[in-house]
């Protein structure tokens, strides 16, 4: 809000707002008779699920009478609701535990946007302006429905693309049926920060195509590579909730933990001992553990089996792992080298973690093979304090999906073969997406584009259609979590308050939808509802002990876990054939650009918006940034000596250089960063998205060069280079909570450095 | 007569900040937007304190979440000249807002800066004001604000104890950031029980209290990290 | 009213005006001396110099001691309430106000002491001429018994420069 | 130029209140179009919120505050100075002191405004003050602003009366050299005045139980000011030696004020002829040993904290002396010590000029003295990662130049409605001829200062 | 003074740097706008808070407490429910009136005219005659005043005998305080204001 919104809404000191409960005296506008029945000031608790991520974390909401503006047949007035007031994490839930992030506390806002999208959007002005005009659900429908109808007469119904996000549920599972049976190919799930490198190896390595699940609150060592895990990798309240047994939770015992990685993290700011390497050597550095771990005779290098098979030279001792070569790779001593190889060997159980940074490299895959197999050799897999993959349901088994990148050249390709009908679901690649795969070109040449996204975001700003779905406060949502829990996991809750708008939820249109096509779906799809189908499918699963049956168990608890029987388990994945047998061998990671024009290595990461989606919510603006205490703005993070060298203090404006294009941001100096490496958070920057995110900051991706890892197609996002220099002073776009750095000062008889970093 | 405190593991906090946002949600602090951010009006009853702790390549960081410490003998408290902050029979440091007249006073006392002023009239884009907390009042322009242990919360569960004629048991009433922890880095509870876990927690070893020299006998523990040996 | 009385240029002429004054029997209290400055270096100028304004603003502070104390007594206990750990009645404190309500005591009823005393403001006709607050010294007798007017007049006449009036 | 006579005088020190020129007009039209503005902020923050000041979390006092001891300090120069020369009756103060202790009323005022307008919520004020309300409560007699509401009222209240009492004389005068309208308000204003031993008797004892009951009010005053500031533990504010320090700088700054006024009236009503160089002299030596007590004063509040070494307190230390307030902190030492050191102390420079150019660099120093101890501490209290600077805004700005402004608008006022020389007093003391005046100060240093 | 301002404008001390503003963005149809905020819409108003002066409350239809009673419903029974329970009373709205209102009564007029206003949708736009400005910052709650067995009538008046209801008893923080100390009921401020 600016300062001129200051000025109008206090015209005049003191107070008069006041809340439901409280009543205002002075309301003249006309009060609706309430819907439902309603004891004021009284709060009840409601499960709910979170879907802020793909984690799927349970929610405990807290919902009480509130009165909310409304107009009906003209008239604007107020009536009493039941309304989402908090949301808290389920105690009972296995994953989070009654813990949640901010992400998730924030998500409240979410359904209370003031930018929601309230009713069924057409689009009036160019695509990507975000002008719309109001439309009936019928009228939209309709349109949707002439499309689709069209392309199944013409015998194309492969002609349909649809754009999803990352992580599973039976909602997800409605829309791939929906595709499916339409006879449409599979959605393309897109995320910046996707695991698919992951999934892939410990497919390879373990036979799981999925996320592990991380039993910390039973290892006594951790050795983490890069995985903010107890930030925002993989499912991190589970990981931070046994973060803390881990240390404190059991008399007498505290894990340790140690970080790998070329930047703090949040993670790696909690870690006993934080080891910077050289980015893309993660892998060198595990293989030289484990050759440490095998030569030291801790371990017998078969214990690492099929895991270890998969790494070229494993059998024959890892020669070439020896510890002066991991030095000149990643730059770790040998001492040390040993130091760590004896502490993970020896206090099990011990477990090591890799994800983010380390895997997006064009040599991820060898890395995360790589700390696999250093898992499998200590013994962690599968056992207590170890590594573990959470039981799926068949169901949820993904449709092979093509990647983003190639859905882009057909677009650009135009002709018959090209999508015609493009479906939007929470995902917002224009965003997230690096430039060079032109997603927005490409998007603009998609024929129709139907958008069931909340908010006007860069993608769904170009879509021609928005059918805006309900929030998850006010619908039926699921989320089957891919990891996060050693037990199989379903969470669900129906909805808590009645929708505040003339929006649907997206799975109930997608079966209305299939019904009224004019060529019907082959099969029909079996469900009337979105609730019908979570009912039909938790009603498959065990009854709970002590429960009378797993759905309305699930409905009341807001989840369902415990043992899938072998019936209901998904396989383990069969392993690509084209790679099973051949070893991996380490090729040093590729970058973009030219080390002599681009010295430094770029590290974009997620911040607390994640990969921008969160970035709309105003709670999260406002919150200090852990590490640097940044609010409402985007920063550039870089070394102290080599800020020190270029001229760069706090604050002072540097413009980045990278191929792919340049942009300028404020300068934050921090000791806890390589001094060949420049991070920047991704989320700010969003040229539409809200009041709150639009024109704020700016957005690393645009520099990010089009480098894949190999075998997956996945984008490596950490490997381009960058080039940094200083552009100007201070000019007050990086807003601090923080004065100073340091609590102490370290050398007194400077005491002129106090409050280093002082704000304004 | 309960004696609330609090117990914070630095041990175990990772600094993740969702206590941050689970106090504002609970205590309806109204966000201020970035202009009035950039002029030190952002409201964080409670924050996460993060210290760097020498150069790379050994560098260390160090969280420490830090809220009103509800000190027994708070600087905070004498100097108000109409007892808008005072002493409850409860231990806390009670911020009655109606009686505030905004000398701003207590906050220059207040070793810790836990002390927020509301510089403006808070506001909120409609509909977000449908999330406010019916049980806390929102503070009008003029008034000092503060982290109140969640006191709305010891009320109802206290009243709702008595309804039910049934005693408190220990952890009936979590304050909004220890209920958010996800690693449970932050307890709260009665002091004045022994078997307590706050009073457990506050015995340990570990536990020391922030900037106890100045003789204001918080009742925040801080139980400190563990070191490797 | 009547009066009679002379208009001296100087303090020495006036003094001897008033001595004559006294010759002709008058008591000091009878006769009116009005200047526009205070008259120290002379006789008649210490006239009623005795007063008890000092005790009565001891008296005063005692009052505003008094009254400080029982406000601040009064006022903490009626409704005791605790900051910061001190003592609900804290005396260090209170002894500030106690102090400063003391001296407000002591001034105020100085102040009034000199209203009441010095019959200020002034009540009623009394006798008076401008003249004196441009310099001239004024020597009278107010309501003069009839009979002796005369004698006055003469003996305020006597003294070098005077200038007798009559009303 | 001849010694005045009696009526001389009168004619003289009556001309400003019976013939008013143009000047005076213009004077009040400028000051008052300042004020307006002042007092137009005020109203500003007053209406759309406190955040239009530059004032910040953990930085919750500025600009205001820092007027407000200013304005108390500059207060100091009259009544306490006036009361002492009475005490110790010094002849050479009859034609100061008026013009002293109309400073000292008009600068309370002013002062006691700023703690009511630097409230969040100012129509809330009266809630300091002591009575019964339907609430059953009471203001908290535990809190410094408190004994401030009680000091500052005692003090207020004492230094009317002390001002008023003898005007009264003067007002008789007035009301009898003037006619028609002026004549009849005069004569009220003179209630009834005639002169009478007694009454000059009453008057004078008055007066000196007044002079010996309002020194220690002054001393507490300024002391109780220093306490808002001590009594919180804040670096390098809990200190026993800001109440004598900030009393001497009240002083010091007072005397400041009390030159520059007196020069401007000799000035503008022609007072050459009762203010005389000597006046300027004595006072000049009275500050120049002011400004040693001062120096004195810092050299310990520094040497002591830098010695201690406390890192709360260093990181305040430093703030002042080397990084962001440096440049503040060595224009205030330069003008509170060096600039009166070498002006005052040297005989050649202590000419009227002189002494009026110490006196703004006094005044300078003075207000920024005041600043330097509140913004850098409250910026920098014990956990760094809550460190904040502040910065003023306009608002604040004009709001606390206004208060220089009214300061001059009230002057001139009260210069026009009241003879700013005691009359009575004047012709009271034997006043020493100009011409004899050189022997004089070789064989008293100090003139007629008995001390 | 000047040379303190003019010093710190020399070293760039007045006045903070400001961050750059968000982008101006198209409006949405449909999207809520306008600000909830604690401001005083008026002056007026504003003074009217701070003297703590109260209109009397203009009822869109006069409901008959006394009739009520007398048909021997209790105040706690069916309308003001929640008291049992919750801090709030609350004002039955006209839904709360029906339950018994389409049975009963209803050849009356004024049954019939809330019968047929209840059709529209439209509820009874009730004036509070008991509360408190938000300036005061009180939470009341009544359920253990109710528990406590206080009377309504002690902080509500004779109601049972009016109409209309009137605020015949003035809620002051004495009139609280003094009752909570007879009864030994805690005067600590957090009671009430929180």
């Amino acid at each position: 809000m600016d300062r001129r919104t200051f000025i109008k809404l206090t015209a005049v000191t003191g107070t008069t707002a006041t809340l439901a409960s409280c009543g205002s005296p002075e309301n003249q506008l006309i009060r609706f008779i309430p819907a439902e029945d309603i004891t004021p000031g009284v709060a009840t608790w409601k499960p709910g699920v979170c879907v802020m991520c793909s984690a799927g974390c349970g929610l405990t909401v807290r919902v009480m009478d509130a009165d909310a503006d409304v107009v009906r047949d003209g008239k604007a007035g107020v009536v009493r609701i039941m309304a989402a007031k908090k949301l808290e994490g389920a105690p009972a839930h296995p994953l989070n535990q009654g813990g949640l992030c901010v992400r998730g506390q924030a998500a409240i806002q979410v359904t209370y946007h003031p930018d929601r999208i309230t009713q069924p959007l057409k689009r009036s002005g160019n695509r990507g302006e975000g002008r719309y005009e109001a439309i009936t659900w019928d009228a939209a429908l309709t349109e949707l429905l002439g499309q689709l109808d069209k392309l199944a007469a013409a015998g194309n119904t492969k002609a349909v693309a649809t754009v999803v996000r990352s992580g599973f549920s039976q909602r997800r599972a409605i829309i791939d049926e929906f595709l499916k049976r339409f006879g449409a190919p599979g959605p393309v799930v897109y995320d910046l920060f996707g695991d698919d490198v992951l999934r892939r190896a410990n497919a390879m390595s373990f036979g799981r195509e999925q996320l592990p699940t991380f039993d910390i609150g039973n290892s006594r060592h951790v050795l983490s590579f890069g995985a903010d895990f107890l930030g925002t990798w993989n499912s991190p309240v589970a990981q931070s909730a046994g973060y803390g047994r881990m240390r404190q939770g059991r008399p007498g015992l505290r894990g340790s933990f140690v970080q790998v990685e070329a930047r703090m993290s949040q993670t790696g700011a909690n870690a006993d001992e934080w080891v910077p390497v050289t980015p893309g050597t993660e892998g060198v550095l595990a293989l030289g553990l484990a050759r440490a771990i095998i030569t030291a005779n801790l371990r017998p290098a078969a214990a690492a089996g099929r895991a270890g098979a998969l790494i070229d030279g494993w059998a024959s001792g890892l020669g070439s792992y020896t510890p002066e070569e991991v030095q000149k790779a990643t730059g770790v001593s040998p001492q040390r080298l040993e130091r760590l190889a004896r502490q993970f060997a020896e206090s099990t159980p011990s477990v090591a973690i890799v994800g983010g940074p380390p895997l997006a490299h064009t040599n991820g895959l060898f890395t995360a093979l790589a700390v696999n197999a250093l898992n499998a050799l200590v013994g962690s897999v599968g056992q207590p304090g170890g590594l573990h993959f959470t039981p799926q349901p068949i169901a949820a088994r993904p449709l092979a999906s093509s990647s983003l990148q190639a859905l882009s050249v057909q677009l650009l390709a135009g002709g018959a073969g090209a999508p015609q009908v493009l479906l939007l679901d929470g995902a917002n690649p224009i965003f997230t997406a690096p430039r060079a795969w032109k997603v927005r070109d490409a998007f603009d040449k998609a024929p129709f584009i139907v958008s069931f996204g909340s908010f006007l975001d860069e993608t769904s700003a170009m879509a021609d259609l928005i059918l805006p779905d309900h929030s998850f406060l006010e619908s039926w949502v699921d989320a089957v979590p891919e990891s996060g829990s050693v037990q199989a996991t379903a969470s669900v809750a129906g909805p808590v308050m009645r929708p505040l708008y003339e929006t649907r939820s997206t799975p109930d249109v997608l079966l209305e939808v299939g019904r009224r096509l004019a060529k019907p779906l082959s099969p029909a799809l079996p469900w009337q509802t979105y609730d019908a189908m979570l009912a039909a499918s938790f009603a498959a699963l065990p009854a709970p002990a002590g429960g009378t049956d797993a759905w309305t168990d699930a409905q009341t608890k807001g989840v369902w876990t415990g043992t899938l029987p072998a019936s209901l388990t998904a396989p383990a994945a069969a392993v690509a054939s084209d790679r099973a047998g051949t070893a991996v061998a380490y090729a040093p990671a590729q970058f973009d650009g030219d080390a002599g024009q681009f010295p430094m290595h770029f590290l974009p990461y997620p911040s607390i918006f994640y990969d921008g989606s969160a970035a709309h919510l105003p709670w999260l603006q406002e919150l200090p940034d852990p590490l640097t205490s940044a609010m409402w703005s985007s920063w550039v993070e870089i070394n102290t000596a080599t800020a020190g060298r270029l001229g760069i203090a706090l604050g002072d404006i540097v413009t980045i250089t990278s191929s792919q294009g340049t942009l300028q941001a404020a300068a934050i100096v921090s000791p806890g960063i390589a001094p060949d490496v420049v991070a920047m958070p991704v989320g700010q920057g969003h040229q539409l998205f809200t009041r709150y995110a639009s024109g704020r900051g700016q957005n690393p991706v645009e520099l990010i060069a089009p480098v894949t890892e190999p075998s997956t197609g996945a984008l490596a996002w950490a490997a381009t280079r960058v080039s940094i220099v200083k552009a100007g002073p201070p000019d007050g776009r990086l807003v601090l909570f923080a004065g100073g750095m340091r609590e102490h000062e370290e050398t007194p008889d400077r005491g002129g450095t106090w409050g280093r970093g002082e704000t304004g | 007569m309960p004696k609330w405190g609090m117990a914070v593991d630095l041990d175990t906090c990772t600094g993740c900040g969702a206590c941050v946002t689970a106090c504002h949600a609970e205590n309806n602090i109204s966000t201020v937007g970035p202009e009035q951010a950039a002029r030190g009006r952002a409201k964080h009853w409670l924050r996460v304190e993060r210290y760097w702790e020498g150069e790379f390549p050994d560098v260390r960081l160090k969280f420490r979440p830090v809220m009103c410490q509800q000190c027994d003998a708070a600087p905070c408290e004498p100097v108000c000249p109409t007892y808008a902050s005072h002493h409850t029979e409860e231990g806390l440091n009670a911020q009655v807002y109606n009686r505030c007249i905004g000398t701003r006073y207590c906050a220059n006392a207040c070793p810790y800066n836990t002390r927020f002023f509301d510089f403006f009239n808070p506001a909120w884009d409609k509909p977000l004001q449908l999330q406010l907390n019916p049980d806390v009042s929102l503070r009008e322009v003029g008034v000092m604000e503060k982290c109140t242990f969640c006191v709305q919360r010891i009320k109802a569960t206290q009243i709702q104890a008595a309804a039910e004629s049934r005693e408190i048991k220990d952890g009936d009433i979590q304050t909004a950031c220890a209920q958010s922890c996800p690693s449970k880095a932050l307890v709260f509870g009665d002091l004045s029980d022994p078997e307590s876990h706050v009073s457990r927690l506050a015995r340990s070893g570990r536990g020391s209290k922030l900037l106890e020299d100045l003789g204001t006998f918080p009742n925040v523990n801080y139980l400190n990290r563990q070191v490797e040996a | 009213m009547k009066a009679v009385y002379a208009l001296f240029p100087n303090g020495q002429s006036a003094q001897e005006g008033v001595n004559r004054l006294r010759g002709a029997g008058l008591a000091d209290r009878d006769i009116t001396i009005l200047s526009s400055q205070p008259m120290e270096d002379f006789e008649f100028g210490h006239i009623d110099k005795k007063n008890y304004m000092w005790w009565l603003a001891c008296g005063g502070a005692l009052v505003g001691m008094a009254s400080a104390y029982g406000l601040t007594v009064l006022t903490e206990t009626s409704w005791p309430i605790n900051v910061g750990a001190l003592p609900v009645y804290a005396w260090w404190p209170n002894l500030i106000i106690i102090f400063e309500l003391t001296l407000l005591g002591a001034i105020l009823t100085t102040v009034v002491t000199l209203l009441i005393t010095a019959s200020l403001p002034g009540r009623g006709e009394r006798l008076y001429d401008p003249a004196v607050t441009h310099g001239q010294i004024l020597v009278g007798v107010e309501n003069p018994a009839s009979e002796s007017v005369a004698a006055y007049e003469t003996a305020l006449g006597a003294a070098p420069g005077a200038v007798v009036k009559k009303i | 130029m001849s010694h005045p006579t009696g009526d001389r005088m009168t004619q003289d020190l009556l001309r400003p209140l019976l013939h008013t020129s143009w000047r005076f007009w213009a004077l009040v039209a400028f000051f008052g179009a300042i004020v307006l503005m002042g007092l137009g902020s005020v109203a500003r923050t007053m209406v759309l919120g406190y955040g239009l000041t530059g004032i910040r979390w953990p930085n919750y006092w500025g600009f205001y505050i820092t007027s407000f001891v200013f304005w108390i300090g500059i207060s100091h120069a009259g009544t306490l100075i006036s009361a002492i020369l009475r005490l110790v009756n010094a002849g050479w103060r009859r034609p100061v002191t008026r013009c002293a202790e109309v400073i000292t009323a008009f600068a309370l005022m002013i002062g006691a405004l700023f703690p009511i307008i630097h409230l969040g919520r100012p129509w809330y004020a009266l809630w300091l003050a002591p009575y019964p309300s339907e609430r059953l409560i009471w203001p908290n007699f535990r809190s410094p602003l408190v004994w401030d509401f009680f000091a500052i009222n005692t003090y207020l209240t004492g230094s009317l009366l002390f001002l008023i009492l003898p005007i009264i004389p003067d007002f008789a005068v007035v009301r009898d050299h003037s006619t028609g309208l002026r004549h009849k308000i005069y004569r009220a204003l003179a209630l009834g005045w005639r002169g009478t031993p007694k009454q000059w008797h009453r008057l004078e004892t008055a007066m000196s139980i007044m002079a010996v009951a309002i020194v220690p009010v002054a001393v507490s005053v300024h002391t109780i000011v220093s306490f808002d500031f001590s009594m919180a533990p804040v670096p390098m504010w809990q200190s026993t030696i800001f109440g004598p320090y900030f009393v001497a700088g009240a002083i010091f700054s007072g005397i400041g004020g009390l030159i520059i006024a007196m020069a401007v009236l000799r000035k503008l009503l022609h007072l050459e002829a009762y203010l005389h160089p000597v006046h300027f002299e004595n006072l000049g030596k009275l500050m120049l040993v002011m400004a040693l007590l001062w120096g004195y004063f810092v050299f310990n509040e520094r040497l002591v904290t830098y010695y201690g070494n406390g890192p709360s307190e260093m990181a305040v230390f430093w703030r002042t002396q080397r990084e962001t307030f440096a440049p503040l902190y060595y224009t205030m030492v330069l003008c509170n010590f060096v600039l009166p050191l070498i002006i005052l102390g040297i005989k050649k420079f202590r000419t009227i000029t002189g002494c009026v150019i110490a006196s703004f660099g006094v005044v300078i120093g003075m207000w920024l003295e005041r600043f330097l101890i509140i913004a850098p501490s409250l910026g920098h209290k014990y956990l760094p990662y809550s460190y904040g600077i502040y910065r003023p805004t306009g608002i604040e700005i004009m709001v606390a130049s206004s208060t220089f402004a009214a300061m001059c608008l009230l002057y001139v006022l009260f210069a026009k409605v009241v003879p700013i020389i005691s009359i009575w007093e004047m012709k009271a003391g034997e006043h020493p001829s100009p011409d004899l005046m050189p022997q004089a100060l070789e064989e008293h240093p100090l003139g007629e200062l008995h001390l | 003074m000047w040379l303190a301002v003019i010093g710190s404008v020399g070293c760039g001390y007045v006045g903070y740097p400001t961050p750059p503003p968000a982008t101006a963005l198209p409006a949405v149809p449909g999207q809520s706008t306008g600000l909830f905020t604690t401001a005083h819409a008026s002056f007026g108003e504003a003074a009217t808070h701070f003297f703590d002066r109260r209109a009397e409350p203009v009822q869109p239809f006069d409901f008959p407490h006394v009739t009520h009673v007398q048909k021997g419903i209790k105040c706690t029974e069916y309308c003001h429910s929640n008291v049992t329970t919750g801090p709030v009373a609350g004002i039955p709205g006209l839904s709360t009136c029906m339950v018994c209102h389409q049975a009963i009564a209803t050849e009356k007029p004024r049954i019939q005219q809330i019968t047929a206003q209840s059709k529209t949708g439209v509820d009874m736009a009730w004036k509070r005659v008991f509360d408190f400005y938000p300036e005061s910052h009180v939470k009341f709650n009544h359920a253990p005043h109710i528990r406590k067995n206080v009377e309504c009538a002690t902080c509500h008046g004779n109601i049972a005998e009016q109409t209309v209801a009137k605020r015949n008893v003035e809620l002051t923080m004495g009139y609280c305080v003094n009752c909570h100390n007879e009864n030994k009921a805690p005067v600590d401020c957090l009671t009430c204001h929180y």
